[in-house]
């Protein structure tokens, strides 16, 4: 964890209502694994005041680059999505606990709500480097906006889309198709196409883990599906921060605790990913 | 910097001897711990940590924080370990550091400040206490006791009866006349006062049309609450004499120094390290500078200064 | 606009009939005309004009205003040529609109309130009356009557005996309890009350290292104050059945609607009208909008809905 | 008077710590006078919040453009000179009186110090267009800081530098060379130089006017300069400003008035020129 400043590599891409932005910043590119984010000042005055999380969506670890896909949700994510190339933004990171890598021992599946790709994305990287092949489910309100599914194809995993409108995959919610995925049986058909060279279909029960990102009700439901179903499972929380450091005390996500009933724990520093079935969704 | 010699910097607030003017401000840099990576603790002139109380707090229901412009609303509710897992977890870190310790405490009654001050008046390592007198007084209805001078009075009492430690008690600015609870934590035996804490306020989000805040209403800090800050100090300085330690919306020495200015013997930055973690010593170097570059030789000369012009 | 039909956007405030929730604030709109080749007066639902005294005031040494973190400091000294001038040279500009006019009146003692209010009765063209009571009580050391219920509710009943038209009491954010203020307001008989006033604040130079103001000290507004007045809202709503007109850092429609979320049956736009001339026009659009995409009929419907979700 | 948007249309200029900004705005290029100024929105988000007022320093009618010229003094003013051509800044304005303009029937003198030249030099460029010529006083910290000079003279004007450091011209301050200048007899040397086809040598005495901007210390003395020798002035006055528009009553200025001794009138629309002898000092 560091303070530093990174330098616009590249004109900013605009995907589907999303911004994508790459900074040069060798100390993150180089330290950070998936699920962990940066804490970014968006702006130059008093405001905004706070910096902004955003999880870091890719690495190039020989051009010490990183990428940041992010959706211009308000003010501060406005501002950021104006800055030019060259320009250099300040950055606190990487900050918190990313996902833990699997061992590729069973199924492996990836459930993304929205934006909640953006740390997802680069989870898939490392896991398609060690050759472990994923299903991912990735949710959209339309077919538009579902982001990354090319580049997560051409990473070895299997795309599984659903859109609210059903103009593209499964006509539902993403938690819905996962949910229906996850019902079938272990000598099923699996869902994801194989690879060549794969030595596995990727994704298929009996499931090893199962991360997931994305709005808080898609959340509620993955982790309720995980804990039917008795499935281990990863998610990565979102919560307003203020230090980004776990020293406020503002990003609390309520976690199972034996002795109290209940524990807040915060999101910034032992989240933000947190093992699905310590959430308590009230 | 212009001057040869370097300035004076070490101040003396009620007893807690400073090397420099600037502190934390309770709540915002945790237990100092968090971060001692992204600035040398040792250049503080004291830490403030987060508020304590006698039993463990969970605090309250999230959203517990959200930004208002140039400022943030909070409403934490005193998540905290408990005044003896602090003592065992988190004191022993900042006694490997060269600096004093000044622990915020909180309570729901008078009975609670007491026995917090008799509890930390035997820890080591402890230099002074912060009386965070902006808690609901569970006796008389949840009226705070930092908005009633008598009920200020009587907490210090007992805090100072409890303790050979030096006594800061932290004023609320959300009173109609701030000077005179600050002159009846004077004459309850306060050492000095640090000012402000928050401001009440709260925030609506237009689309789910409720508060924003699991809370409701929470505290009003940063920036935009500096004006507020300036003047509380000034009015007090002016009618009490004790020690200030000034804080509200400090992110620069220029801020700092306004406050010095207005009649703070020390600041403390707060929210800023939120935003610039290393910004408490990067505010301590610039008050140095100002002083450098202004021919000021002590610290002390600039307290109060813009009252004698 | 989403919806077919148009929502209501008339209120009633205390006895004055606005064809919308938007009128200015006080001080910061002048007597209207200033503003009137940027926004078409007929829009508002009200003008609120700068507040007025028996006799012509000269006001504050310079500087006036001075700018902090997403606020303003003012201390302009009620300068205004006397309510005889207003009458004769301000008021029948408006007199051509078709729009109510809230005069703000202010004064050093209850005798001065009573005695604009009487002149101002036999006004044609003035809708009702605005009763600053943030001004020293000249009897009392300089007291703000604001800050002292029993003053606030000596105030408005003089208004009150003096006038038939409706009498709207605005209130100080700088006490500790802004309800008790309210409800004796509500007791002495206002019909509506306006909140909030300024917050008590202060800059100082550090170059010159004197108070920047000419006055010492000033009145923040704008952005920065937006959560107090918010909250101050919301507190008084839950307990002093009058109407409320909320101000205090609107610059947006969104921002209008949360102080109506809050509890306010109208809003007034100050600070942000220096910024943005056309601006209350421009929030009385986003209000209409807001409402239409929220199948929300009348803007009535909304007033404090944030406390019953 | 107009609320109007102008876009950036040359690069920003740095001229000696200075910064000269070139914006198309038509209504303010066609209806602006020397002495009237503009309340500029420096940035778009609540910090800074108020608009700083800066003067009209030039105006091309033809290409419908306008010149500012500004010292970067603080947050908004630095926020401004990071603006990128093309850019769109907000402005209010053409605002305030202007200078008066003289018959040209005796010297016409300008006195500036600092900045202060910025609205002077409209009134330069308006007086050679009416054939009119002027004694330009500039004063400045040194020489290199003496902005405007070479524009002056080949606008037909006499310059006449005052430093502080003596690097360049009179060593003193601009009223103290000013002063001296006052003092030269009607029939002395006169000082201007005289140019080919000018009916008049520039900014002899007697005096018609004289045109004063600069800090507050400097307009003071030119005025009791003037009030002694009892010349005809008008001077360019600042003062912190709220809306700009003569609403909200910050931007006094203290003026005689017979009947009540003093009263204060507003900067921003009974000024920010004012006659020499009507602003009190105090
Ligand atoms: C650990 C973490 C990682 C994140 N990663 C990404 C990412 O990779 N890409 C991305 O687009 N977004 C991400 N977010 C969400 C992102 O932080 C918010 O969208 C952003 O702070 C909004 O800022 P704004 O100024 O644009 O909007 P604001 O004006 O602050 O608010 C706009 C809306 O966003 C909501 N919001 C504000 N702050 C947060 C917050 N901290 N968390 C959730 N909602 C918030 C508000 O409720 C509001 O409705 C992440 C959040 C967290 C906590
Ligand atoms: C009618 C008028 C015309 C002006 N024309 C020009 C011009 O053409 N070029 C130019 O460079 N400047 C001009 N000024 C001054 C200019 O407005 C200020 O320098 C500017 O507002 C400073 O803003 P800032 O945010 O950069 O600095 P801030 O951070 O606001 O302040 C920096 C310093 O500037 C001073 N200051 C702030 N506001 C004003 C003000 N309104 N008047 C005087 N001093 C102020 C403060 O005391 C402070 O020390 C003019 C002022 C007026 C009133
Ligand atoms: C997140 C947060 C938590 C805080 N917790 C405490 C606390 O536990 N005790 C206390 O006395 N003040 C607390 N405060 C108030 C600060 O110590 C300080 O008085 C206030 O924030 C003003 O300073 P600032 O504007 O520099 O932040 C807290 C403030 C914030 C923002
Ligand atoms: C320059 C200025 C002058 C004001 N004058 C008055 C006044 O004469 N009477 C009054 O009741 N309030 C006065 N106010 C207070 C405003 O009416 C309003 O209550 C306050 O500014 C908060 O609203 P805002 O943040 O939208 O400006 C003044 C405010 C400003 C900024
Ligand atoms: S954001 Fe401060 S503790 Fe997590
Ligand atoms: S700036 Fe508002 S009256 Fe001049």
């Amino acid at each position: 964890m560091s303070m530093i400043t990174g330098a616009i590599v590249k004109r900013q891409e605009r995907v589907a209502g999303y911004s994508r932005l790459t900074l040069q910043a060798e100390a993150v590119a180089l330290n950070s694994r998936p699920g962990q984010f940066l804490h970014v000042r968006c702006g130059d005055t008093l405001d905004p005041l706070l910096r902004r999380p955003i999880s870091i969506h890719a690495v190039d670890r020989e051009k010490g680059e990183i990428t940041l896909l992010y959706r211009v949700a308000g003010k501060g994510t406005a501002l950021l999505s104006e800055k030019k190339e060259g320009e250099r933004i300040s950055l606190l990171g990487p900050l918190g606990r990313g996902f833990s890598m699997p061992a590729g021992t069973g199924g492996i599946c990836v459930v993304a709500g929205g934006i909640g790709i953006a740390p997802l994305y680069f989870l898939l990287r490392e896991l398609s480097r060690r050759k472990i092949y994923a299903a991912a489910f990735l949710g959209a309100p339309t077919g538009r906006q579902l982001i990354c599914a090319d580049e997560i194809k051409e990473l070895g995993h299997t795309v599984f889309p659903a859109t609210d409108d059903g103009s593209a995959g499964f006509h539902g919610t993403v938690a819905e198709l996962f949910d229906l995925y996850s019902r079938i049986p272990a000598d099923g058909c699996g869902g994801g196409g194989r690879h060549a060279g794969q030595p596995e279909p990727p994704g298929k029960p009996p499931f090893e883990m199962v991360y997931a990102c994305g709005p808080k009700g898609m959340l509620k439901e993955v982790c309720e599906i995980l804990s039917q179903a008795n499935i281990n499972g990863e998610i990565a929380f979102e919560e307003r921060m203020g230090c980004g450091l776990g020293a406020c005390l503002s990003c609390v996500c309520k976690t199972v605790d034996a002795e109290k009933g209940f524990r807040y724990r915060r999101t910034c520093v032992d989240g933000p990913v947190f093992p699905a079935g310590e959430v308590i969704w009230d | 910097m212009k001057c040869g010699q370097e300035p004076n910097l070490a101040v003396n607030v009620g007893g807690i001897r400073m090397k420099n003017p600037v502190t934390t401000a309770s709540g915002t840099f945790g237990f100092g711990r968090e971060y001692s990576s992204y600035l040398d603790l040792n250049r503080l002139g004291a830490v403030t940590v987060k508020g304590i109380t006698l039993e463990p707090r969970a605090g309250n229901p999230v959203p517990r924080i959200v930004e208002t412009p140039a400022g943030v609303l909070n409403s934490i509710g005193l998540q905290n370990p408990g005044v003896d897992r602090f003592l065992e977890e988190a004191l022993p870190f900042l006694a490997a550091y060269n600096l004093p310790v000044i622990v915020n405490i909180a309570g729901d009654s008078v009975k609670d400040y007491a026995g917090l001050a008799a509890r930390l008046d035997r820890a080591a390592g402890v230099a002074g206490l912060e009386v965070n007198v902006s808690c609901p007084n569970v006796k008389k209805g949840g009226m705070l006791f930092g908005c009633d001078p008598a009920a200020t009075a009587e907490v210090t009492r007992a805090v100072k009866s409890s303790t050979d430690k030096p006594v800061i008690v932290k004023l609320s600015p959300n009173v109609t006349s701030i000077t005179a609870v600050a002159e009846a934590a004077a004459r309850a035996g306060a050492d000095a006062l640090s000012m402000i804490n928050t401001l009440l306020g709260m925030a609506i989000d237009v689309r789910s049309r409720r508060p924003v805040l699991g809370n409701v209403m929470g505290g009003l800090s940063g920036p935009a609450v500096k004006p507020v800050a300036v003047r509380a100090v000034w009015q007090v300085y002016r009618e009490v004499p004790l020690p200030i330690i000034g804080m509200g919306g400090i992110t620069t020495a220029e801020d700092a120094v306004e406050f010095i200015l207005a009649g703070a013997a020390a600041v403390a930055v707060g929210t800023a390290s939120f935003i610039n973690p290393p910004v408490a010593v990067e505010v301590l170097e610039g008050i140095e500078k100002y002083l450098c570059e202004n021919g000021i030789g002590d610290v002390n000369e600039l307290v109060g200064a813009a009252h004698r012009y």
